[in-house]
């Protein structure tokens, strides 16, 4: 009880600090949507093209906000204390680092997977492929958000050497982003390549609070 | 409660302090002064289990702190020597998330009272970027109401304040150690609270 | 004419407009939403989805008149030195926000049996998607900005720049070949001199004029209130 | 001459803050070229396409990462008191705004500048275009500098919703963005259209010291 | 040098001080005294011409401050009540950045003399983020010697600092004052600085 409550208090506070209100969400679902226009404009509004390359155009965008985000990821916290001050309330490193995760997903991704539908109109990308998309875009978002919180509690420690890690970690990333953009092209068989990619998840998943939570012990250590 | 001995701390290779020993039982009040640079910060990050000791051992109630740290951490209130609150929230909302996160069990009566003691009762919604230095400090202070634990482990608690809100945090003090609790803190100056101990570093 | 300048002249005029423009709207919208859904003919092309010109058409008309009239007041505000054109701007833009949203929608929802898709990237389309944007950033200035001096002039100086757009969105069927007008004015240019269609066109045109009148003297009224402390 | 030292020394503390930053920069070219693999899987190996929409790619791309790292753009300056003892130290707030756009420009930009040819070969554009990309590019990437100035600086005033000012940037870009593409692929007139890309830009650039320069001041004043 | 009249200072419509006088010339020390939240952050900030004050005027050699404003940023230092150095980077980067951009026509050997008075000279290259509180502090008033000016406005120079310290920074005002130069500081506390004036916010 105390531990459920703990973890919904968390995300009281990642709320709070993360949008002082519904116009926040909605300034993240513009921002999606300008970008949108942003490509249409410097490709064309040749329509075949568009549908061709929407999906490209809506995985860009996805890494482009996890990316955008990552410096706020643990920098933050980590700068005024914060993360001290929750170790000691009893959140192990660990456990933060699930939470910050999942807030970030939260936060960050969920967002822009709310609003795929209205883009998939936009970029006339077929109804029937809407679903593959969500579902290979919820987990692909989900990897980036483990693989962000490895990259950015590593990018704490003010060792030279962590700091290429981190950029290292970001460029694992890639194959599973070319990966899930290739998923969806493939209809058939698209079940057992989704179990490939919720592979992946599981993998990182798992080693995510590990290593975020060892980092960010070691870089508090020497701060 | 806490025993510290014969405790060593080297960072980056340079030796910070060497063989300090400590007792706080509870009811107990320690100083700990030292010049700039002496280890006073590090020390009580050390006792907190944030920084490895390279010789010595903490021990809580009468175990080694280390296997037994959860429940150390739950008796313990830490204010660091920078301020914690969300710079960009004001400071209402910061309170409430504090209450929130802290699983505080004090009522809102009992904040209002702190609040006006410390005078911070008009600047509820004033963000805390705006506060003044000294108001920053009481709003973190605060945590030690809201947090509400036995042990109060504090780095400069009086920097920045005036002489009626040192006065109000010595008043703090002697409730708390009347009530059981125990604090360690470091200080440059001590403007007269009656400490059972001062450790020099 | 000073009530459309000074706050409390404003609030005196609004006190005895509102009623009879509330009345008036309400009776206009029943009035043209009955032309619109059984007293006007069916297309001979279109059928019945013609129909959704009279949400359409008035809709977007209005969208850009909201914003040419903040443009104005925007002018006013920054030149003149008129602190009710800040208002009115704050308390306006979700009127016209919504507008261009009704319009966006109809139009998505005219052009699935007209065009075969919701939505094409033509130059009208575009510019209005553009202009709702347009009015989601002031509606989003306005609400996060903390210094309320340097907000007001800041949504100002965006409105102004922003109205770039209008003549786009207006004359964006004239300047380029696009989708839009070629499948409205071919198919609707018999009819449209046909009174049987203009008649509830324009009443409907009143009917959302009205309504938004309506809408923007309350949310101006309120505006005003919020900012009493440093209007007297 | 101590004018000049005074700009020199600026840059000097630039380069250093930016290279202590250097992750910052590196996630942003990686960004950049993931980015740029995700279309080239979505579209599949078809050359022609690819090569048809790669400058409307880079330019977006361009835009997408500016805003990327906006929010350093005063932030940090701003926050740790830097701005207002460099402003007490005869550094006017325009001079400021103008010193720190070209900032920006230098170790933002041309990074990126420097990694377009290697996206052109990704990209299959041919290569008398790139002269032509580059020079649009660079007057282009200078307007968003410009303009990225304005609005951070007035992001100080608003800093919870850092997004905000980044969708205002992308909407004034679109015009920049419809011309500078549509320059490349109008190699007959580009000189002329390359004048008018100018202009816009010497308008920018005159306005940013002058607006951005407000705006740090009104923010110093509230804080 | 400085001469201030009748100043008021209004924050988001809440009147922080009114009608202060002042008068600071060379040679002379104004220590700003006041409880917390009595606005002497703002008061000092006011001087600096950073925010503008609802009522009085504020005159430098003579000439209204706003019209003279550059000739008196060149005459002053500020130091604020928060660190301003680059966390980031060492201590070493933080002083040669300060020497350039500040145009310091101090030498090498006399900021060594400094370092090494204020003990900073086995930092040099440690993170300014790992510093201690006060080692920070102390490489922050090393701008007041960097940047050589003739006015110092500083803010709590004194929090966090150790006695020895404080010893130096008293010295160190004395010379400056005997060399022409003047001060105006806030501090809570003042452990035996002579002062010429004393304003109570
Ligand atoms: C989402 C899609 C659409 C948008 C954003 C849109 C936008 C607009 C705008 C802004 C106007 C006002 C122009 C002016 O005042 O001159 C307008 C007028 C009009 N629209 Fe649309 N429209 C859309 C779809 C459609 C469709 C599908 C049709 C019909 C096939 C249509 C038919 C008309 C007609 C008949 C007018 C009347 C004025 C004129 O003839 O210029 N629109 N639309
Ligand atoms: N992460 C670190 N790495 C290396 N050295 C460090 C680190 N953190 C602190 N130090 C050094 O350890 C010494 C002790 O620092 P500490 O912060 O404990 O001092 P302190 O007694 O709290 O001083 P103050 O009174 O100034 O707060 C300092 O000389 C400091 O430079
Ligand atoms: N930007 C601001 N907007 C509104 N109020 C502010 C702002 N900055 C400061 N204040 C308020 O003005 C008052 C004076 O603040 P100031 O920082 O000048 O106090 P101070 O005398 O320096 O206090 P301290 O001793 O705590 O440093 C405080 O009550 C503070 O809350
Ligand atoms: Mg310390
Ligand atoms: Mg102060």
């Amino acid at each position: 009880m105390k531990f459920l409550k703990k973890i919904i208090f968390f995300y009281y506070r990642e709320y709070k600090l993360n949008l002082s209100g519904i116009q926040d969400i909605l300034t993240n679902i513009i921002f999606f949507f300008v970008s949108i226009f942003i490509f249409i404009f410097s490709i064309g509004p040749d329509k075949e093209t568009i549908s061709f390359i929407g999906v490209g155009i809506i995985w860009t965008l996805l890494l482009l906000s996890s990316t955008l985000s990552l410096r706020k990821f643990y920098q933050d916290d980590f700068e005024n204390g914060n993360l001290l001050i929750m170790h000691l309330n009893g959140f192990s490193f660990g456990f933060i680092a699930i939470l910050k995760t999942l807030s970030h997903f939260l936060f960050v991704q969920v967002p822009f997977l709310l609003s795929i539908p209205i883009a998939c109109i936009l970029l006339n990308i077929a109804n029937d492929k809407l679903f593959f998309l969500f579902a290979s875009f919820s987990i692909g978002s989900l990897i980036l958000s483990c693989l962000g919180s490895i990259s950015s509690s590593m990018n704490l420690m003010n060792q030279r050497n962590f700091l290429l890690g981190s950029v290292v970690v970001m460029i694992f990333s890639v194959p599973v982003i070319i990966f899930s953009v290739g998923i969806i092209n493939m209809e058939e068989s698209f079940n057992s390549l989704l179990n490939i990619l919720f592979g992946i998840l599981l993998i990182v998943f798992a080693i995510n609070p590990w290593a975020s939570g060892l980092c960010l012990k070691l870089s508090l250590e020497n701060n | 409660m806490i025993i510290v001995k014969d405790l060593t701390v080297e960072r980056l290779d340079k030796k910070i302090f060497e063989n300090i020993n400590l007792s706080l039982a509870s009811g107990n009040i320690t100083i700990l002064k030292g010049k700039n640079g002496s280890g006073k910060t590090t020390f009580l990050k050390t006792i907190l289990n944030l920084i490895v000791p390279s010789f010595g051992s903490i021990y809580w109630k009468g175990k080694l702190l280390r296997t037994n740290l959860y429940d150390f951490y739950n008796n313990v209130t830490y204010i660091a020597d920078k301020t914690t609150s969300l710079t960009k929230l004001n400071v209402k909302d910061n309170i409430n998330i504090w209450k929130k996160i802290f699983l505080s069990n004090i009522n809102d009566s009992q904040i209002e009272v702190a609040l006006k003691t410390l005078k911070l009762e008009n600047y509820l919604n004033q963000k805390v970027t705006t506060l003044s230095l000294g108001e920053t400090k009481k709003l973190e202070l605060l945590r030690l109401i809201i947090e509400n634990k036995k042990i109060w482990v504090l780095d400069e608690p009086l920097s920045g304040l005036d002489d009626d809100s040192i006065e109000l945090i010595k008043q703090t003090f002697e409730d708390h150690c009347a009530k059981e609790g125990s604090i360690i803190f470091s200080s440059h100056q001590n403007p007269g609270i009656y400490v059972t101990e001062e450790i020099h570093l | 004419m000073k009530f459309l300048v000074n706050p409390s002249k404003f609030n005196e005029m609004s006190d005895y407009l509102f009623r009879p423009i509330l009345i008036l709207s309400i009776i206009l919208f029943a009035i043209g939403l009955l032309f619109s859904f059984y007293l006007s003919p069916d297309d001979y092309q279109q059928g019945s989805t013609v129909r959704i010109m009279y949400v359409h058409v008035p809709s977007a008309w209005l969208a850009l008149l909201t914003y040419a009239i903040m443009t104005l007041y925007s002018i006013l505000a920054l030149a003149f030195r008129i602190p009710f054109g800040f208002i009115f701007n704050t308390a306006v833009a979700p009127i016209g926000a919504v507008f261009t949203l009704i319009c966006i929608i109809s139009g998505s929802l005219w052009g699935k049996p007209m065009w075969g898709t919701w939505w094409v990237w033509d130059a009208r389309l575009t510019s209005v998607a553009i202009l709702f944007i347009i009015y989601l950033i002031i509606i989003f200035m306005n609400l996060s900005f903390e210094n309320r001096i340097v907000r007001e002039k800041v949504v100002a100086i965006f409105i102004l720049v922003g109205s770039v757009n209008l003549p786009i969105v207006k004359f964006s069927v004239d300047w380029w070949n696009t989708l839009h007008q070629p499948a409205t004015i071919s198919k609707l240019s018999k009819p449209s001199i046909d009174p049987s269609m203009m008649t509830p066109l324009i009443i409907m045109t009143f009917a959302f004029i009205l309504i938004g009148i309506a809408i923007a003297i309350l949310r101006i009224k309120t505006e005003i209130i919020s900012r009493k402390s440093y209007l007297s």
